[in-house]
């Protein structure tokens, strides 16, 4: 569904990705150390930054050179790094804010404020104020709330207290049933490659390997990273 | 930065040989004045490198400071010019009245000079540590500043009698003994100006390599991380702003003997605004930036100011846009792309994470 | 023992009404990996904020005889706590050695500030050694990744000398063996100093916990070792999950294997 | 100080060159700045007077080339501008101006320079330079008439307004002590910033004081301000009616309607019957740049360049040190639009009549006083008793 | 009785300009982080705007009401060309904005001296503003009651359309964090855009109250921007209600201070108040607070 092929970026003058290519699949794991460019690949998978080489396609259509707000249109969705939210408005206000011109708008706020319950009782709250976990939770909803075909989810488990981890995990897996695309980065290998499809490894912003997901990866990927 | 001090050193002695042998010889004598006038805003302009383009600190108020070097001088030089008659300019509104009290200690020459040094450092203390201590910073800071200036450009015209208002003081005859119109000693005065134009130059260049400078970095760049790190950040912007601030007054306080006048005009809004443009121009965070950037600003208006003045505002208007949208760091930051661009892959700051906190300051 | 301990009694925050941390007392000593642990918007950032003197709180947190609340940021530092943030945070433009040594300067008198650097502290060379960050000493520290980031807010606070170390999600996004690197230095640091970190890695905290506090709701849920804690009911239930927990351990057998 | 001062001055040589046919003049104005929506005009019309002098041929025979500065509403550039055009251009003369801050940033350097300076526009008096020639109105030429207007008028109390600055504080000085003297009772006196606009807050405090008369002495755009807020508040010409000393043509079109019916004190109107003036407005519609009025300000700069010619004609010479001797020699007596003006070769000034004009709906003055003869200059007010003696001698000390 | 009636209707007709004028500055500075220093100019296009309109249509009744909107609309226009082509490439560094805005007010500036009568121009007053009102004896120019009805209207719209409209939202969305709206999908560049071209035409806007109240012409844009910033950081930044309370009361102190003082010393006050008052509150009347580090 989404193809990144051949990709180079970087910032300013420091090259950061060289000739990426991630495999296609349901659930896509990239895996790798600190500043390996993970980071980077997603940005650019939602065009925060873009590719001096390759290209990026979604569903057959070269979306590289598109704003991130109309890849969001298309049906990519993106939680970044570090739970970010906007820490002015109201956990509502994030949620209103994404949901607002959707159809059943107001339907797809409350879906999300009953997966996650933390959010439902800081509805009022300014996003500024939640505690780190809380945020990360209400990104995820945020973009769930634009019903995407695919979502892009960097790091989503850090800072997030194990029962929700558990449950982020489990709304990753029943996601990609439902049939959204997944482009995962975790750090939690046993869990990425558990429900990844096709896993790719960077290291120092080269492809160093890649595979099929599953568990029994695990600890070929360990090896490859441990290099 | 700290890398090659002989550079910076030689640069610095290069600039005097400049200032103090060449310009004199070569230089008419109006146009000799006019660059001991530019070196006037020079000096300012260093402390406003030093305050915004180290410190993070828009000072957009320097008149303030300005002023107070230059009003304190100007006093003296009036009342020297009087002798012990009332200046003329107060008698038009009141020819009874005796001298204004704050007047008199400025008969005296040793207060005058302490007082060029000492108010600034004073006024800019207090305020500095009112502000700082309450976070305010960023727009708030520029704004403020700004509003100080044009409240004191406006309190001082509108107390006529005694500080001269709109017209302010003008017509010296002596400085510090020495009869003004005398073309030697109009040369010592240009001399003593831009010796103190190298003089600030040197102390912002050992303010830059020390620790101190680099501490002045983090505080711009994260100064709540600098808190937790032990640091009060308030102490660290004080003194750059302290010494920002006395850096203008001495500015202000040549610039009457040079120029022979100073009026509100010279300190409010637009002046001080003009102050900032110079630093942009030549580089705010460089060490040759803004002094040279203030020269060239000072030029421009003395020279395309006369042969084209409906042009040099827009010239003006122009290089505030074009160097502040396409080259942030100034015109002293041209050789050093040219230098990039020969080099392969040399490191490049992250900009984003900059202007994040940027942002921040600018709303909080 | 207790001459040089954290000891926070009754510590209260509230936030126009909204009790983050309702009265938490526990004590941290020297040559312990204190975790503070517990479900997100538990009170443990709330926490190690009032004790630095970010947020307001009252009862007391003292460090030996000196009581920390209410004093100004830059004080408590200077008195030896020190802390990193649940966000990278260090000085992007400065390089690694200059952002150590603005944290070294610490210690030094205010004066010699405006003197020029010359040479590299030796206790900037340890840090740096521990960290690894060795190699790192000219990079901009804004162009450092996100682990090693967090590396360089630790080396900060070593060459601080920091009694106190209060970790916010320091293995937050690294990778396995960078945790089990960063687990390592914490507990060789932890040798003659106080260090207390928030985590919601359990294995990292399996692996390097001496002892464990778990807020709930701004109040103490459970305290003790490890396997006290994760004994607890309590803390099963509002924290560890039972499904959580046995994926997890389960995880960490497949990891295990892997080796 | 002691005499000495003055010894240093003369050190500087004229570097004046008049032995080609042309003669260098400087044109002084801010073109730029707050001051220019003023200025402006006073240069233009200045050009004009230069041309019309270049197509008659020339000073003594030598065309003018003129050197425009901008002075940028900014009095140390000013004194700059005065110094570039003395030293670096070498100019004969200096010709513009307009606020009498402008004026004493001049002073020193003309004074120090030996050069010339004309100023054309009314000021305060209280000065007379033998460096300066004033060809607008000093008080007793322009004030004094205004306040004998009101006087006979049967005025009897006075509101002062004015701008915050030298020419409206002085003006105001003098406008008191001459009430005292007629039995005027000031019931009130209101300063407001140069480039400020709103006068709401000032008109209500008129309002409350219900002064017979209104004496304006405010200067530029904040003038607008003033008449808007007046009419807001329902003060009208026929219950409080305003006597303006700095609204001429030019500034009443900006006003509009609302300035109508108010009263100015001028020595120039456009709608003044003397020989030239018809000639005088008929150059200066067909002038490029004309703003289509004409005005006392640049009736008076546009006669200053004739006075100049005058002057250098009677000398035979363009040096300063000639000329000023030409001036003290014999009276230099022209036809100006506003009449047959004569210099005072001691203090610099010209005779001027006296005129109150009323705004009427076309925003031009109704003359409806006029002095009965041409009121000799009297800057420091020696022929008025009621001006105290020893603010004179200290003010004529103070200026050496 | 006078002596306290007068200054309060005179100061709360002075704080209702002084509100139109800052009401545009709390969307661009307040909510985009933008400091505009140009804000002047765009009040003083709207004035010539409206001067330009009384050409056209000469009956002055009818004038005012159609500039007002074209004034917004041609002032917005102004705003929406400096975004396009200068303020959108400054949103990393929002304290820059003020310098390169402050080039953009001088060349503004000029070009309306070189295009205009250098004395200004005359904008007249539409007949049903005539006359007072009687308040407890004072008599109250209903001019003031319109600048203080105009100013209300203003802020109420432009309440309305950032609270009932998403548009409040996406604003603040996008100036807290530009690249996470963007990847929520929220178009930034229109946001911008839009919030740029409504802020700028309210500056418009004010321009044709000024023009009622003072000189139309290139220098009248000068005298409002440094109190127009004051009210908006008085106010706390982002905050309408804010903005609203502090234009009211430095209008009103202001009265006050010149009526007990003289005009000059009045401004001086008024300054040094808002600067004390910031001292003390340096975040503003109202504050937002986040727990964000930097
Ligand atoms: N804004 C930036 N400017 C310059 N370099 C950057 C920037 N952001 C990241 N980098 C560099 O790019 C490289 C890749 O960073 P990236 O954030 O993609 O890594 P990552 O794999 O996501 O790491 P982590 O696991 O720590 O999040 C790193 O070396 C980093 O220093
Ligand atoms: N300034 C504040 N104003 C209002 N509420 C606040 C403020 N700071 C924190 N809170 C609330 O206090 C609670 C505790 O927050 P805290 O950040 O301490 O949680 P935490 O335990 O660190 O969680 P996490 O593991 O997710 O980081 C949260 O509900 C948070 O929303
Ligand atoms: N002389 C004047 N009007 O300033
Ligand atoms: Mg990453
Ligand atoms: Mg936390």
């Amino acid at each position: 569904m989404l193809e990144l092929t051949d990709i180079e970026a970087g910032y300013g003058r420091t090259q950061v990705l060289h000739r990426v290519t991630v495999p296609t699949g349901k659930v896509v794991a990239v895996l790798g150390h600190n500043g390996a460019g993970k980071t980077t690949l997603l940005r650019l998978a939602i065009g925060l930054i873009k590719p001096t080489r390759g290209r990026v396609v979604f569903d057959g259509e070269d979306i590289s050179s598109l704003a991130p707000n109309k890849r969001v249109a298309r049906g990519l969705a993106y939680v970044p790094q570090g739970q970010q939210a906007f820490g002015q408005l109201t956990t509502l206000e994030n949620l209103q804010l994404v949901a607002d011109g959707r159809r059943r708008g107001k339907a797809l706020i409350d879906a999300q404020l009953s997966r996650f319950p933390a959010l439902e009782k800081f509805a009022g709250r300014k996003a500024g104020l939640l505690s780190g976990g809380q945020r990360q939770q209400l990104a995820i909803a945020r973009a769930l709330i634009t019903e995407p075909k695919l979502l892009i989810l960097d790091e989503p488990t850090e800072g997030i207290q194990p029962t929700i981890v558990a449950e982020i995990e489990h709304t990753i897996m029943q996601l990609a049933d439902e049939g959204i695309n997944v482009l995962l980065v975790e750090q939690h290998i046993g869990f990425a490659l558990e429900a990844a499809e096709r896993y790719v490894v960077l290291a120092s912003g080269f492809v160093t390997h890649t595979g099929e997901g599953g568990l029994a990866a695990a600890s070929t990927v360990r090896a490859a990273m441990a290099i | 930065m700290t890398k090659k001090p002989w550079i910076s050193l030689s640069g610095i002695g290069l600039f005097a040989v400049l200032l103090l042998t060449v310009a004199p010889l070569v230089l008419s004598d109006h146009w000799l004045n006019n660059l001991g006038k530019y070196c006037c805003w020079a000096i300012a302009a260093v402390g406003i490198g030093l305050a915004w383009g180290r410190g993070g600190m828009l000072v957009m108020g320097q008149g303030v400071f300005f002023a107070l070097g230059a009003y304190a001088m100007a006093m003296h030089l009036t009342l020297e010019t009087a002798g012990d008659r009332v200046p003329g300019f107060m008698v038009l509104y009141d020819p009874l009245a005796p001298l204004p009290m704050f007047w008199e200690p400025f008969r005296s020459a040793g207060f005058t000079l302490a007082a060029i040094v000492l108010l600034p450092v004073v006024v800019a203390g207090i305020l500095g540590y009112a502000l700082f201590k309450r976070r305010v910073k960023g727009a708030y800071f520029a704004i403020l500043t700004q509003a100080l200036a044009v409240a004191l450009a406006t309190l001082i015209s509108s107390t006529i009698r005694e500080t001269g208002g709109d017209t302010g003081l003008s017509d010296f005859k002596y400085f510090f003994g020495f009869v003004l119109n005398d073309p030697a000693n109009r040369l010592m005065v240009y001399l003593i100006v831009a010796a103190l134009l190298i003089v600030c130059l040197l102390v912002v260049w050992q303010f830059y390599r020390s620790r101190f400078g680099e501490l002045l970095i983090a505080t711009r760049d994260a100064e709540e991380r600098v808190r937790f790190l032990g640091y009060d950040p308030a102490n660290v912007k004080l003194v750059a702003f302290v010494v920002s601030a006395l850096m203008a007054s001495i500015g202000g306080a040549m610039f009457v003997p040079i120029v022979g006048i100073i009026t509100p005009a010279e300190i409010g809004a637009a002046a001080s605004i003009l102050m900032i443009a110079g630093v942009a121009l030549g580089g705010r965070a460089s060490l040759f930036g803004p002094a040279l950037g203030a020269i060239a600003v000072g030029w421009g208006q003395s020279s395309l100011g006369s042969t084209w003045p409906d042009g040099w505002t827009y010239i003006l208007g122009l290089l505030f846009i074009v160097v502040i949208l396409f080259l942030p760091n100034g015109l002293s930051s041209l050789p050093a792309r040219f230098m990039r661009r020969a080099r392969p892959k040399p490191p490049e700051p992250p900009a984003p994470a900059i202007a994040a906190v940027e942002l921040e300051e600018v709303r909080s | 023992m207790t001459d040089a301990s954290l000891v926070v009694t009754d510590l209260r925050v509230e936030f126009s009404g909204f009790v983050a941390v309702g009265g938490v007392s526990f004590d941290a000593h020297p040559g312990e990996v204190r975790f503070l642990i517990g479900p997100n918007g538990a009170g443990k950032t709330t926490c190690i904020d009032a004790i630095t003197g970010l947020t307001k709180g009252t009862g007391s947190a003292r460090l030996g005889e000196k009581e920390l609340l209410g004093k100004q940021v830059h004080k408590i530092v200077r008195l030896g706590v020190g802390r990193t943030f649940q966000t990278a945070s260090v000085f992007d433009e400065l390089t690694v050695l200059q952002n150590l040594d603005i944290a070294a300067g610490l210690h030094r008198p205010s004066i010699s500030l405006l003197r020029a650097r010359r040479g590299v502290d030796p206790s900037i060379e340890r840090a740096l050694e521990e960290t690894g960050l060795t190699g790192e000493l000219a990079t901009p520290a804004g162009i450092l990744s996100h682990g090693q980031k967090q590396w360089l807010e630790i080396a900060m606070l070593l060459v601080q000398d920091a009694k106190v170390l209060l970790l916010d999600e320091p293995v937050a996004g690294m990778s396995q063996d960078e945790r089990t690197a960063t687990g390592e230095l914490l507990q060789r640091i932890a040798a003659k100093r106080i260090v207390l970190v928030v985590e919601h890695d359990m294995d990292f905290m399996r692996r390097f916990a001496t002892r464990v506090t778990v807020l709930h709701q701004g109040q103490v849920l459970s305290q003790g070792t490890v396997a006290e804690v994760q004994a607890d009911p309590k803390v099963q239930e509002v924290y560890l999950g039972t499904a959580g927990a046995a994926t997890t351990a389960a995880m960490a057998v497949v990891l295990e294997k892997g080796d | 100080g002691d005499d000495a001062a003055a010894a240093g001055s003369s050190a500087a040589a004229s570097c004046v060159d008049t032995s080609g046919d042309t003669v260098k003049l400087g044109f002084l104005n801010s073109l730029t700045g707050g001051m220019a929506i003023s200025e402006k005009t006073v240069s233009n019309v200045l050009h004009m007077a230069a041309d019309e002098i270049n197509a008659d041929g020339g000073i003594l025979g030598k065309k003018i080339e003129y050197v425009q500065e901008d002075g940028a509403t900014d009095w140390p550039t000013f004194a700059e501008k005065t110094e570039k055009l003395l030293t670096q251009d070498c100019v004969a003369a200096i010709f513009g101006g307009w606020t009498s801050s402008s004026r004493k940033a001049v002073k020193p350097v003309v004074e120090k320079l030996n050069g010339l300076f004309f100023y054309p526009v009314q000021y305060e008096g209280l000065e007379s330079s033998p460096n300066i020639y004033y060809t607008g109105a000093t008080t007793n030429q322009q004030i004094i008439p205004a306040m004998d207007f009101l006087a006979a008028k049967g005025v009897k109390t006075l509101f002062l307004a004015g701008s915050d600055y030298v020419f409206p504080r002085t003006a105001n000085a003098i406008i008191k002590l001459y009430a005292a003297k007629l039995g005027i009772k000031i019931v009130g006196e209101e300063y407001v910033p140069l480039d400020k606009d709103d006068w709401t807050s000032q008109v209500a405090k008129i309002a409350a004081a219900k002064p017979d008369f209104i004496f304006n002495t405010i200067n530029g755009s904040s003038n607008v301000g003033f008449i808007k807020a007046y009419y807001d508040a329902g003060l009208t010409p026929a219950k409080t009616p305003i006597i303006s000393v700095s609204i001429a043509e030019e500034e009443a079109p900006a006003m509009g309607h609302e300035v109508t019916g108010n009263f100015a004190s001028w020595n120039y109107f456009q709608s003044l019957e003397t020989d030239t003036n018809p000639e005088f407005i008929k150059s200066w519609k067909a002038y490029p740049n004309s703003s289509g009025v004409t005005s006392d300000p640049m009736e008076a700069a546009y006669i200053s360049m004739y006075l100049y010619k005058a002057l250098v004609e009677a000398a035979g010479s363009f040096d300063v040190d000639a000329v000023n001797a030409a001036a003290k020699a014999k009276p230099i007596t022209f036809d100006a639009p506003e009449g047959k003006v004569t210099l005072d070769g001691e203090n610099h000034h010209i005779s001027k009549p006296g005129h109150i004009g009323r705004i009427n709906a076309d925003n031009q003055f109704d003359i409806v006083w006029a002095s009965d003869k041409f009121i000799e200059p009297d800057p420091y007010l020696e022929g008025y008793d009621w001006f105290p003696a020893d603010i004179r001698k200290q003010l004529t000390d103070a200026a050496g | 009785m006078d002596a306290l009636i007068a200054p309060l209707l005179n100061g709360s007709a002075q704080g209702a300009l002084l509100l139109l004028a800052a009401l545009g500055l709390s969307l661009t500075f307040g909510q985009m982080g933008v400091i505009n220093m140009a804000h002047g100019e765009f009040l003083m296009i709207g004035a010539f705007a409206a001067y330009l309109v009384q050409q056209v249509i000469t009956a002055s009744n009818l004038s005012i009401p159609v500039a007002l909107p074209v004034a917004f609309v041609v002032a917005g226009l102004f705003g929406l060309v400096l975004e396009v082509t200068i303020i959108r490439r400054m949103y990393r560094r929002p304290l820059d904005t003020l310098l390169v805005t402050v080039g953009v007010g001088l060349i503004l500036q000029q070009a309306a001296l070189q295009i205009f009568p250098s004395q200004g121009v005359p904008v007249e007053k539409p007949r049903w503003l005539d006359g007072q009102l009687t308040v407890l004896g004072y008599n109250w120019p209903l001019r003031q009651l319109f600048t203080i009805l105009l100013a209300t209207a203003c802020v109420a719209a432009l309440s309305a359309w950032l609270k009932y409209t998403s548009f409040g939202r996406r604003i603040r969305a996008t100036v807290h964090n530009r690249d996470l709206a963007e990847t929520s999908g929220i178009s930034t560049r229109t946001i911008d855009r839009l919030t740029f071209f409504v802020g700028s035409g309210l500056a418009g806007v004010a321009g044709v109250a000024a023009s009622l109240i003072g000189g139309t012409n290139s220098q009248m844009g000068a005298q409002y921007i440094i109190p127009a910033f004051l009210v908006v950081a008085a106010g706390g930044i982002g905050q309408l209600k804010g903005t609203i309370v502090a234009a009211w009361a430095v209008g009103v102190a202001l009265a006050f201070f010149a009526y007990w003082t003289t005009g000059s010393l009045a401004q001086v006050l008024a300054f040094i108040l808002v600067i004390v008052f910031l001292q003390v509150r340096p975040q503003g009347l109202f504050t937002v607070r986040t727990r964000s580090l930097a």
